[in-house]
């Protein structure tokens, strides 16, 4: 779950990392009293959910009595796709210097990653694929958040000393707490500013949460989701929908599965609709919801459905598949292999609602007899 | 023979008193597979199926000379049942349980490191020596006793290669699944060195998908195998920075990470062979024998 | 810092260990009303920070609407030395089993051990040279509160299983945070009492707080202190003071040096009229107040100094102790013995205020020459 | 010779900016020890007595050396300065400052026994070898030169008997205060070891007080030394349960353990040599040198 930059400043906040002062609003009839109570010259910044709003046009400044027409504009924007809802209007802030601090969990080691750069404010990637020697890393241990001399310790190797580098070791240390407490899977700060005033505050908020993780933590308010309607739709049947733009519909029992289903589809020159995998819990509802919502995917002419019965009582799923087809009035073209507990029983289902049974194993023999059936169409 | 899972193992379920854990049990005891005991805190001196029920791992260590654990908890619990499977000294610890937390899988995973553990998933359909046992969720009769050993990150696709090898008569050795999270405890690699060295084995199967680099790491020991390996890796259609499912296949979104190409790149240079599709993965393996 | 029993009973209740219901009263008025609120049946417990109060009659049984009559007697009672302030009303408990269960620093050891006996109600540590095989021991790594699963195998040691044993673990792993959060030196609960209905309460409560973690630790109420009220005000000075029953009073800049000064005025025949240890923190004020204080024990006769100058500026004591002595119309005798930075400067302050000089090292010609000017007098 | 401090040590002083590690910084510095550097975390690019102060202890390792350490931080922030100092790598940690908290006097000990770390104290009066340098606060004029090795509980009481030896012309190798808290870091048997092994000294005297075991345990090593131990034992007329002053100088409530009675037993049957005052001390050392 991707927080937004007001959302992860929020956070950042409420545990010890200071941020510009700022409003977030949501329509331009805000906007005036919004900027006056954050300073006399403001930045206005779009809330989405993606990177490189700043080169898109969504970041502007202004006068604070002048912000009106500003938040206007940004308010009927599109960034990548993404229309925004929300603007947070903060305090106009010179950095001296930029960097960058961030904490994520690095999949491939397995670890949680501490890095800190004195070069921030640009993409880090870009700054450790050309200044490796300017980006400085702590591999931390699952168990205990390193002590803080081991911070400062590597704040101090970007070259600072003194009462700035207890500051920013400060922040580094509440972010690592945060990362841990919250169950972050990214908290990145870029750039981090040191003002001339001494003062350091997060200037951006890149803070993404484990979801698996949302049964121990609650966090306030709305967050960013998925904006496709049939993805949504996905979520609350509890089955994985990836919307694509062919016209086959695939519902398979693994990602795996799905995805072979999906590359067997392309290689003999058709294209996928959708990746649905329908996780562990398969019942009857839950696979007439997922037939029903594979279907609403516009240009599907026919559904490829690949399923084991391992966990999963099969039979079942098929008599809810059936029950989406009794309810159409021109059904899509239907090929089913399913093996595993009950197969057999589940074939007889499928056959009694006119899906055409598979019985071999490889999935090449459900394409197969899919494409024959459209041929024949 | 086979790996991980043989004629030794006294294996435990942690969950067993729970509605899947016991369904679960039922099927890995109906399999023939050596179950001694259940373990649920604050259910101890209880019975499923006929087995005692501990209240810890330790105890089913003492009295049953338990050495395997398949855990069925919710994920609000297992990473303190993985931890004390390990701190209680098993050798094999199955993690079925999905939709775990990261933060507590790099908590599993570097205490079973430390100490040595296998552990598969979270997120692992488990792990099956044909004949022998499983712990784990796979359907017991999709699998035949053999010489060919599978790694998977899948679970319904390691079944359906599972299937084909049947098919032509190749039975399995043992069939261990690493899990479909972005993190899991044993890494292909490992899994493969154990297959190398097992006298039961004679062709190891990787059946992997986009995302990660285990593939690519398990590539470093496949160029010093005497064994041949056959690799599928399917997702090459999924399109990039879209998440396939498991919380693992994904693709990053300058398509430069964890893809097939890269991927069958590794395996191929290391001297794998590659299966474009799960059908070619039987001829494969029959040709190199 | 010991507590009270209420008091740690609190800290207890705070910390999800549960306690019996009660209500803790200061005065015979208070105990009608408390006692009906709490239940039909009530023990009054008398509240002083030592054990063995049961044996010595401070806790009585009695129907609620009849407490009035015991809680006077209570009140006006005496405990080993200490008088009764306050009686805590708890609702009577009947306990089918009766455990133990206490975290402890272990100086000698330099640990924290976790332990757990069965066999509880009594002192513990009579059960363990008793039964050894009923006290269960879990050594704590000092940087991290072991897993549950370590405690709960503990616990089953005792014989436990299934819920109780959940209980009983939940209960330890709450009272080994408890110690670890408020830097306790003792959290024991003897007895745990396990109830016919299945709850399991907090039968009593010692708890002693580190006084060294004061300055990050705040509890609430008032705790125990000293009774003595010459230790009451050596506390206030910033002086360690032990009242001891003799008549020549000690000053020395250090416990070890001081116990060896008393140790030869024993040897000599001669009783020391206290402890004093002035610590690292000498200034002119500090020993003016440490004289007087020495002085106010009754029969003081004479007084033995024995100061070292390394961190302390030993020449700043002396005055201080002129000072006081030039207030006094009828001054003790005076030996001094001070070494070290500016003891020249230091011996002159001495002499010039009438105190007896020994420029030796060894504390014996201090207490030669002490005796030998009270053999004069 | 001497041990702990040499001729090789290169010491900073954690919290030199402060008031006292400022005074004492200088009195080291005047007495002849090689300080290196300050360390105070905030402060760093200050300079104390023309000394450079650093944020870490890590910078002062790798600028100038440094392998030890004496610190006068206050309290409340004297476990992290330890505990930074032993990850350091420094082999010497002074700990002068008094009343600690003993969970973190715990976790100072433990870090510094994994990292095999000598940690004096807290509440020490630090270590001095006469002649090459004093890492604490003990009066050096109060020193000679010599062959004697003094361990002590008690800071003052230390510099008496040292003060007695100097009278009959017996000067220190080393004296090193272990701390009179009732947890410390380095126990005496360590030190005596040191000590046995030490080419510089010829005999070793232990100042000690009621309290804890730490003597007892010594005793435990003692059986096996050729040098002629010393022992004093202070504290014989102390009532039983009440604190004498050091957080470690209490005899429990029984009268049973950490008497003097006790300590002196274990001491005499290990075949150490005991002085039943300081003044016996300088005679029995010199009568079995």
């Amino acid at each position: 779950m991707k927080l937004l930059e007001y959302q992860g400043k929020k956070l950042f906040e409420e545990n010890g990392i200071p941020v510009p002062g700022g409003r977030v609003i949501s329509g331009t009839d805000e906007a005036l009293e919004a900027a006056s109570s954050v300073g006399t010259e403001v930045a206005l910044k779009v809330q989405v959910p993606v990177g490189g709003r700043g080169k898109a046009g969504g970041i502007k400044l202004a006068a604070a009595d002048k912000v009106m027409e500003e938040a206007e504009k940004l308010l009927a924007m599109e960034i990548k796709g993404f229309s925004v809802d929300k603007l947070l209007i903060e305090e106009k802030i010179e950095a001296e210097q930029e960097l960058y601090l961030g904490v994520v969990v690095d999949t491939d080691s397995g670890n949680v990653i501490l890095l800190f750069s004195p070069t921030g404010g640009v993409d880090i990637e870009q700054v450790a694929a050309e200044s490796p020697d300017q980006v400085f890393r702590l591999t931390v241990d699952p168990f205990a958040i390193p002590p803080r001399y081991r911070l400062r310790y590597l704040i101090r190797q970007g070259g600072f000393q003194g009462k700035i580098l207890e500051k920013l070791t400060g922040i580094a240390e509440n972010l690592l707490q945060l990362a841990f407490k919250r169950d972050l899977l990214i908290a990145e700060i870029n750039p981090l500013m040191i003002l001339a005033d001494g003062r350091v505050l997060a200037g951006d908020a890149k803070v993404e949460v484990d979801d698996n993780a949302l049964f121990r933590q609650q966090f306030e308010g709305k967050f960013w989701e998925e904006q496709d309607e049939l993805e949504k739709e996905a979520r609350e049947i509890g089955v994985t929908y990836v919307k694509l733009d062919g016209n086959i519909g695939v519902i398979a029992s693994g990602a795996g599965l799905a995805m072979t289903t999906m590359d067997l589809l392309e290689e003999a020159g058709y294209r996928p609709a959708n990746f649905l995998e329908t996780g562990g819990g398969i019942t009857e509802d839950l696979l007439y919801h997922s037939f029903k919502l594979v279907c609403k995917n516009k240009g599907v002419h026919s559904v490829i459905i690949n399923l084991y019965g391992g966990v999963n009582p099969i039979e079942k799923g098929a008599k809810g598949v059936v029950r989406a087809m009794g309810e159409m009035t021109d059904p899509p073209v239907v090929v089913a292999k399913a093996l595993g507990n009950k197969q057999e029983e589940c074939w007889e289902v499928f056959k009694s609602g006119g899906v055409a049974v598979v019985t071999e194993v490889g999935t090449e023999a459900a394409v197969k007899e899919l494409l024959d059936l459209l041929d024949k169409k | 023979m086979g790996i991980l899972l043989d004629e030794n193992t006294a294996a435990i379920v942690q969950g067993m008193t729970g509605r899947i854990g016991s369904i679960q049990a039922k099927w890995m005891l109906e399999y023939g597979t050596n179950i001694v005991a259940g373990v649920t805190p604050g259910k101890g001196g209880e019975e499923v199926h006929g087995l005692p029920v501990y209240d810890d791992v330790y105890k089913a260590v003492e009295e049953k000379g338990a050495n395997a654990s398949v855990i069925f908890v919710p994920a609000a619990f297992i990473r303190e049942a993985v931890l004390e499977a390990i701190d209680a000294g098993l050798k094999l610890v199955v993690a079925v349980t999905e939709h775990v937390p990261v933060h507590d899988v790099l908590k599993m995973k570097t205490a079973a490191e430390q100490k040595g553990t296998w552990l598969l998933g979270p997120n692992t359909p488990g792990v099956i020596t044909p004949g022998v046992g499983k712990l784990g969720i796979m359907p017991g009769n999709m699998f035949t006793k053999g010489r060919i050993g599978i790694i998977s990150r899948s679970g319904t696709l390691s079944y359906e290669v599972a299937g084909l090898l049947n098919e032509i008569g190749l039975g399995q050795s043992t069939l261990a699944g690493v899990g479909g999270d972005p993190v899991v405890g044993t890494r292909m690699i490992n899994l493969l060195k154990e297959f190398e060295a097992d006298p039961g084995t004679d062709a190891v199967i990787i059946v992997g998908e986009i995302g990660g680099s285990s593939e690519e790491e398990a590539a470093g020991f496949i160029k010093t195998m005497n064994k041949p390996v056959v690799a599928y890796i399917a997702g090459r259609t999924a399109p990039s920075g879209r998440r396939m499912g498991h919380a693992g296949a994904i693709i990053s979104k300058d398509g430069q990470v964890g893809t097939v190409q890269s991927k069958e790149e590794a395996l191929k240079e290391a001297g794998a062979l590659l299966a474009e599709k799960p059908a070619d993965v039987p001829g494969l393996i029959k040709k190199h024998l």
